[in-house]
């Protein structure tokens, strides 16, 4: 973990309510993902870390009445600077948001379509047309998310008659066909046995050569072998954060110690 | 011991009630099948019903079924769209769903009466349209709550993965929430189609009936099953046998157009 | 977190504690011997250190256990390392102190008066010794109050830096003596050597120490 | 853009119905006037249902037709309510894998037979039984109320059926664990736990027969007059309707339109009745 | 672990074979539940761990057409003999069998009832009607499952308010209530958070002292903590038996040791 | 099993590797000096087990860093513990390795021929160490063969076992020369006293090959 590590979003006293709720879910939090890194959130269930995540690309706004405070700073490609994305307001600057934050799911999340329209899907949102460009950033894609030996001879059999952990990877190199810049992971293996859990973890902690990695997770073993930074997360507030070593070998707060070495409530 | 007795007694009494039951439906279509097949020949559907066939009224019977399922099937998807994905669990949404479940079983005879107060009566003549009406009426609600429930069955992390890739709202609509419940929402049209090509009561004074063979809309329209009513009524025999007929025929087609709903959802996976 | 689990936790301390109280008895044990002269307490003095091999395999294995068995985290994880790296030292206290007994056996009655003098004033470097030892024991028992860890461990730290200014003193003086002689007296470079063997006990009190702070209060091993 | 409009569309197709449901009462309550003015609640319980001199006026009382509707349903309901749970029974706990589909499926498949079907039928087949049996003249209130049983029956053990399906497996294998036999398992967990869906399955199948019309115009005799015995027959409001709401003039036409509005805002309570149940059902 | 311990049931050349399945699923295995003791069993998914576990209750037997072959010993309360469960026929002998092997189920299944019917449910069956009797029953089973704080002012509340963590120890205390010799586990907290989970296997390692726990579990620092004894199943067999700190520590089988390192598949 | 993972264990055997690389490179200056007397090498002698300490320190770092981020288990778990333990021990030999090289220095042009023999007659117990030294190193290489990492061992057994009966020869020739010149010559007893050290990086070594023999095969530690 060296210092040269560059910013590629930062959260500024992000509070979050819910539409209809009285209290705030997120209670003015702050903190810092770096690039090309894994940023792990751990911490007990109802803490708010999936409303963190889902924060990150607004697709809370799929659901009308969500309001934020504060900022959420994503950098841009081309000028280098932070932006604020809680300022974006039009569809289509949602859709770029979204193109560039991607996001996967705790169950997989296949379309009901082929194996090649799924990663085709997002491609041709974001207005890819031509087939051999499709057929080259597909390839690419299934191979990145280390799918592509199993699928190559059946990529025009439905997805959904895949197992658990191959729609998973699929839905992973769905995301990463659009060369995002983030790519948000809602406990990606929890609806996994372990032997696929491991691949998925082994595929996450090989992307980060090309992605920034923000993953939720209850396994706190997860969190800890995959991850660079940990984030602890407590009734909706950030508790701790830090290089996942630290964290997980000397915790600065007494709750976070006692979550990780399960003296907790 | 008492317990395992008492046990053993509702067993078996469940069972015989669940024979009792399948009893009534070999019955009927035993009789029916023997009846019917007894009854038909070329002639039934090479003529009209005036020739003691029976042509026009499955065309008419179609026609009206057809007109009412081309113009409800858009009308009750894109209803069940909006109920499940702009809704938003809104109050209004929520009086709508219930008010629509609530008309799917609404009694058909009180369709009739509406369309006759509104399409018969102003006109001074029953119609197909208004027979065409009732029907889409009756198809409407179904329509939208199977459209509607299928889309609740398709997880909420489907729609929001199309989102997280770069689609709009619609697009994931259309494109990915629709695929996915394409097979129950088609096997709820096919089955409500089954449903309203069997129906009389909304018929009787809205098409009523017609012995001619006829695709005027604005003129009384053949029913097959209207006539089916009228038949069995009267007292000859070949009245009768043709009623057989018919009711066999439309059996078959009801029966028929249902097992296909049920192969189509179980080969669910594409 | 199961309660058998505190219970290994707990039981890896209590062991550790009792080696430590086994160095301490032994020390003890010398410190009267030499005070007196009296023979039979070195053997007394040996009792003790002799099942701590033993006691430190038990140790080891017992944190084995709670590694295999409790994948311990953070603290307790900290803890368990450090008390294996400390039941590694502790088998070297035991030697250093077997060493040191073995050697002080040439205090007896052939002594001769001048280097039994010499051994009775480093005799304050033992009472240091013990007092650290007193220290480490109660440092094991101190698990949340981080204060008074660390208070502990300076004082251990002091007592460390005491005999070493003990010995620094004693040694001048020996040397003052023999350059005075104009002569080179073996014993008084052996006692010198073998004084010194107390002072990597108190070394190593300070390693079990620093340990116990990385398993408390954290850090790098 | 092509979103908005989608939405648009879609929110128009939603009210649609909406709309529908609000006519259809509209127009009933409209054209009912004339005869709720001149009855009022009266209507309910007269038994007249005369024309007047020249088709003009008359006396109309819905009390015949209204006995009519209740009785064949009462029968229909006392005979289906045991047949159809000893049915879900079976299909959920009894019947062997094996049999369950095959089962379920020629249930469902006697539920969407059209009632014609059933009224026909019964007019040949079932009529003849009941005369023989019980005497009469075959049509009546117990034929009627008999082949609406069993119209309803596969309609209420199919949805019996699945609401006793969503009693989770394990809930029945932890029953057993701890030694409870089938019966039991029924009684205290799977009946409990789909209450709700049980109790809207027979409202609903309620307001099915209550609307009901070609199974029980057959079959009811469409006679205007009050039953005395169970095999006498007599009309009910569908059947009333069917049979003569096209030739109806005036006030009789008006009278019409009362009674169609009465069994419609009785199944619409009853539908909502049933809907309340089933979304307690957990 | 000491060497005076009893088995209680014993598994001879059990095969076990799924109605319509064309192979076995359990291909003749050996094990020994010793009694007080906590035995795990791990494997990989669908390696038969709970066709293994479900076989000793027989509750495979709710449904037809299943074929055992081999024994399964229970001892006897009175007579101290082991005796073949495989061989019982009638349901009043299934229904003393299941009071006697209690089981435990992944998603906690109260009855749609109050709390107290929840635990009066078994008593009652099992012919116990004294109101006094129940009381006294019902309190210390709840006591047992570590519970009766939380519903003690509660007890005639439905139990399906309860959180999954408290269902779960609701559906422990109602089997409890039956003193079984034996409780059968099915990855009883793999649908509770970290929080509830702890408190389950604490529950569990207390209740060791009353009765035999056989735990299935998906997650093999759960199998390691908690159990004095494991199984790795694969593929229908028995790979490997013994004290569970060999087993995790100094594993006999390559096969285990991969799939305890995680370096499976 | 994480890449990354497997990567730090394979860092936690190298880093053993070299620091008992660095002893060896050590054992064989020492070695040189002493067959030619040459005072020079002694100091290179010193300096490869001058950074062992530090080295020493990341492998504890590694293998907490492995616990802490991986919880290993079974075969991973047992190697780093054993790898735990043998730094221990590592810190240990360099410091015997120290002192035998400070003690070594006696040994120079004006050393007596007589203990300069002696001394030159113990140099196969250095070659014995180094000989074991690199078996030490090859049985780290060795992960799944446990016929080939028993056979090491106990040819680091082996090696143990000839330095004892070389040493205990050599004692026996000294004592036997001394009784026939009816005197004790310091030189003599210090010489066997310093070589002696030898003997304890030998044991040190079956150590280390026990620990490892835990952490390929199992057992108890
Ligand atoms: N759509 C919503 N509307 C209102 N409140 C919500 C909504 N979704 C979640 N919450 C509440 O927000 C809080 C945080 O929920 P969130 O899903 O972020 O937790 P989490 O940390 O991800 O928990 P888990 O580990 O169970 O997934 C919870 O108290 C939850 O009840
Ligand atoms: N009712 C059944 N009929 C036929 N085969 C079955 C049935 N239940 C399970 N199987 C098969 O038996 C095998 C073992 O299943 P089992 O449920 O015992 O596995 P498991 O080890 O418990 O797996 P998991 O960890 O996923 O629960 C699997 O191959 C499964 O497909
Ligand atoms: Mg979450
Ligand atoms: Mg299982
Ligand atoms: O109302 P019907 O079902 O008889 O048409």
């Amino acid at each position: 973990m060296n210092t040269t590590q560059k910013p590629i979003m930062e959260i500024k006293d992000l509070r979050f309510i819910y539409p209809g709720a009285a209290q705030p879910t997120l209670k003015g939090n702050n903190l810092t993902i770096y690039e090309n890194q894994i940023t792990a959130m751990i911490g007990p269930s109802g803490c708010g870390k999936s409303t963190l995540l889902r924060a990150l690309n607004r697709i809370h706004d799929l659901y009308p009445g969500c309001k934020y405070d504060g900022e959420i700073l994503l950098r841009s490609n081309t000028t280098g600077e932070m932006n604020d994305i809680l300022k974006l307001r039009k569809e289509n600057e949602f859709i770029k948001l979204r193109q560039q934050v991607g996001m996967i799911f705790q169950k997989p999340t296949p379309f009901p379509m082929s194996i090649y329209d799924n990663v085709a899907y997002g491609l041709r949102l974001s207005g890819i047309k031509n087939k051999g460009e499709l057929d080259g950033r597909i390839e690419k894609a299934l191979k990145e998310a280390a799918i592509w030996d199993e699928v190559k001879n059946r990529l025009n059999d439905s997805a959904m008659g895949m197992s658990g952990g191959q729609q998973q990877r699929l839905c992973i190199a769905r995301s990463v066909a659009l060369k995002p810049k983030v790519l948000l992971f809602d406990e990606p293996t929890s609806a996994l046995d372990p032997i696929s859990t491991a691949a998925i973890e082994e595929l996450i902690s090989e992307l980060k050569k090309d992605v920034t990695v923000v993953i939720v997770t209850h396994n706190m073993q997860q969190a800890s072998r995959l991850s660079d930074y940990t984030t602890f997360m407590y009734l909706g507030d950030i508790i701790e954060f830090g290089p996942t070593e630290e964290v997980f070998l000397n915790p600065r707060e007494k709750l976070t110690e006692d979550y990780i070495t399960g003296r907790f409530g | 011991m008492n317990r395992l007795l008492l046990n053993k007694i509702i067993l078996i009494l469940s069972t015989l009630s669940a024979f009792v039951g399948i009893g009534f439906l070999f019955w009927i279509l035993v009789t029916l099948t023997y009846k019917g097949v007894a009854s038909l020949q070329l002639t039934t559907f090479t003529h009209d019903l005036v020739e003691g066939g029976i042509r026009n009224l499955l065309v008419g019977q179609f026609t009206m079924a057809g007109i009412a399922t081309l113009v409800t099937v858009p009308l009750g998807v894109m209803a069940g769209i909006y109920l499940r994905e702009y809704g938003n669990a809104t109050r209004v949404t929520s009086i709508i769903r219930n008010l629509s479940d609530i008309m799917t079983s609404a009694p058909s005879i009180v369709i009739g009466v509406f369309v006759f107060a509104f399409l018969v009566e102003p006109f001074g003549t029953f119609n197909g349209w208004a027979g065409a009406a009732s029907l889409g009426i009756m198809m409407l609600p179904i329509i939208i709550s199977t459209t509607d429930n299928m889309l609740a069955l398709v997880p909420k992390e489907l729609r929001e993965a199309g989102i997280a890739l770069g689609g709009s709202k619609h697009k994931i609509i259309l494109q990915i929430v629709l695929q996915a419940a394409k097979v129950g929402v088609t096997t709820g049209i096919l089955l409500s189609f089954a449903r309203i090509i069997g129906e009389t009561a909304p018929l009787l004074f809205t098409s009523s009936n017609n012995q001619f063979f006829t695709m005027d809309m604005n003129s009384q329209f053949p029913s097959l099953t209207v006539s089916i009513y009228n038949l069995a009524t009267y007292p000859d025999e070949a009245s009768r046998n043709l009623a057989w007929a018919a009711s066999f025929v439309l059996t078959a087609i009801v029966l028929f157009i249902n097992l296909v709903g049920r192969f189509v959802t179980r080969s669910k996976h594409l | 977190m199961l309660p058998q689990n505190i219970e290994k936790i707990k039981e890896v301390r209590t062991k550790t504690s009792e080696v430590l109280s086994d160095l301490l008895r032994s020390q003890k044990f010398v410190l009267d011997a030499l005070e007196q002269c009296d023979e039979k307490s070195y053997e007394q003095a040996m009792e003790p250190i002799k099942g701590i091999n033993k006691k430190v395999e038990v140790i080891d294995q017992l944190v084995v256990t709670v590694m295999v068995r409790y994948s311990p985290e953070a603290r307790d994880l900290r803890e368990m390392i450090a008390f294996l790296k400390i039941a590694s030292s502790l088998q070297r206290l035991a030697t250093n102190e077997k060493n040191y007994i073995k050697n002080m056996k040439i205090c007896n009655e052939n002594t001769e008066p001048e280097v039994k003098k010499i051994i009775l004033e480093s005799l304050s470097i033992n009472r240091c010794t013990i007092r650290a030892i007193e220290y480490a024991i109660d440092m094991i028992e101190v698990t949340d109050d981080k204060e008074k860890l660390r208070e502990i461990a300076s004082r251990i730290d002091v007592e460390a830096s005491k005999t070493d200014d003990i010995y620094t003193m004693l040694e001048k003086d020996v040397l003052q003596r023999m350059n005075q002689e104009h002569m080179i007296n073996e014993d008084f470079v052996n006692a010198l050597k073998y004084i010194r063997k107390n002072l990597k006990i108190l070394d190593r009190l300070e390693d079990i120490s620093s340990k116990l702070i990385f398993a408390r209060i954290g850090g790098t091993l | 853009m092509g979103g908005r409009l989608f939405k648009d569309f879609s929110l128009f197709s939603a009210t649609l119905s909406l709309f529908l449901l609000i006519g259809i009462f509209a127009v009933l309550f409209s054209y009912a006037q004339a005869s709720l003015h001149e009855f009022g609640f009266n209507f309910l319980y007269m038994e007249q249902w005369e024309i007047g001199e020249d088709d003009e006026g008359g006396v109309f009382g819905g009390y015949i037709p209204i006995i009519g509707t209740l009785l064949t349903t009462l029968i229909a309901m006392v005979i289906a309510t045991p047949l159809a749970m000893g049915i879900a029974i079976f299909l959920t706990e009894i019947a062997p894998a094996a049999i369950i589909k095959p089962f379920s499926i020629a249930i469902e498949l006697l539920a969407a037979i059209p009632s014609i079907i059933y009224g026909m039928w019964g007019l040949f087949y079932f009529a003849p039984i009941v005369q023989t049996l019980f005497g009469g003249n075959g049509v009546g209130l117990l034929t009627a109320g008999i082949v609406l049983a069993i119209m309803i029956i596969p309609f209420m053990a199919a949805i019996t059926r699945d609401s006793m399906n969503t009693a989770p497996d394990v809930l029945k294998e932890s029953a057993y664990a701890i030694g409870a036999t089938k019966f039991e398992v029924i009684k205290d967990i799977v009946m409990p736990y789909s209450k709700g869906g049980i109790i809207g399955s027979v409202i609903l199948a309620l307001g099915r027969a209550l609307g009901e019309t070609m199974a029980v115009a057959f079959l009811i005799g469409s006679v205007m007059a009050i039953p005395q015995k169970i095999t006498d027959p007599t009309t009910s409001i569908p059947v009333l309707l069917a049979n003569n709401f096209a030739e109806a003039q005036d006030l009789e036409m008006s009278s019409m339109y009362y009674l169609a509005l009465i069994l419609f805002v009785v199944s619409f309570a009853l539908i909502s009745m049933a809907k309340v149940y089933f979304m307690r059902k957990r």
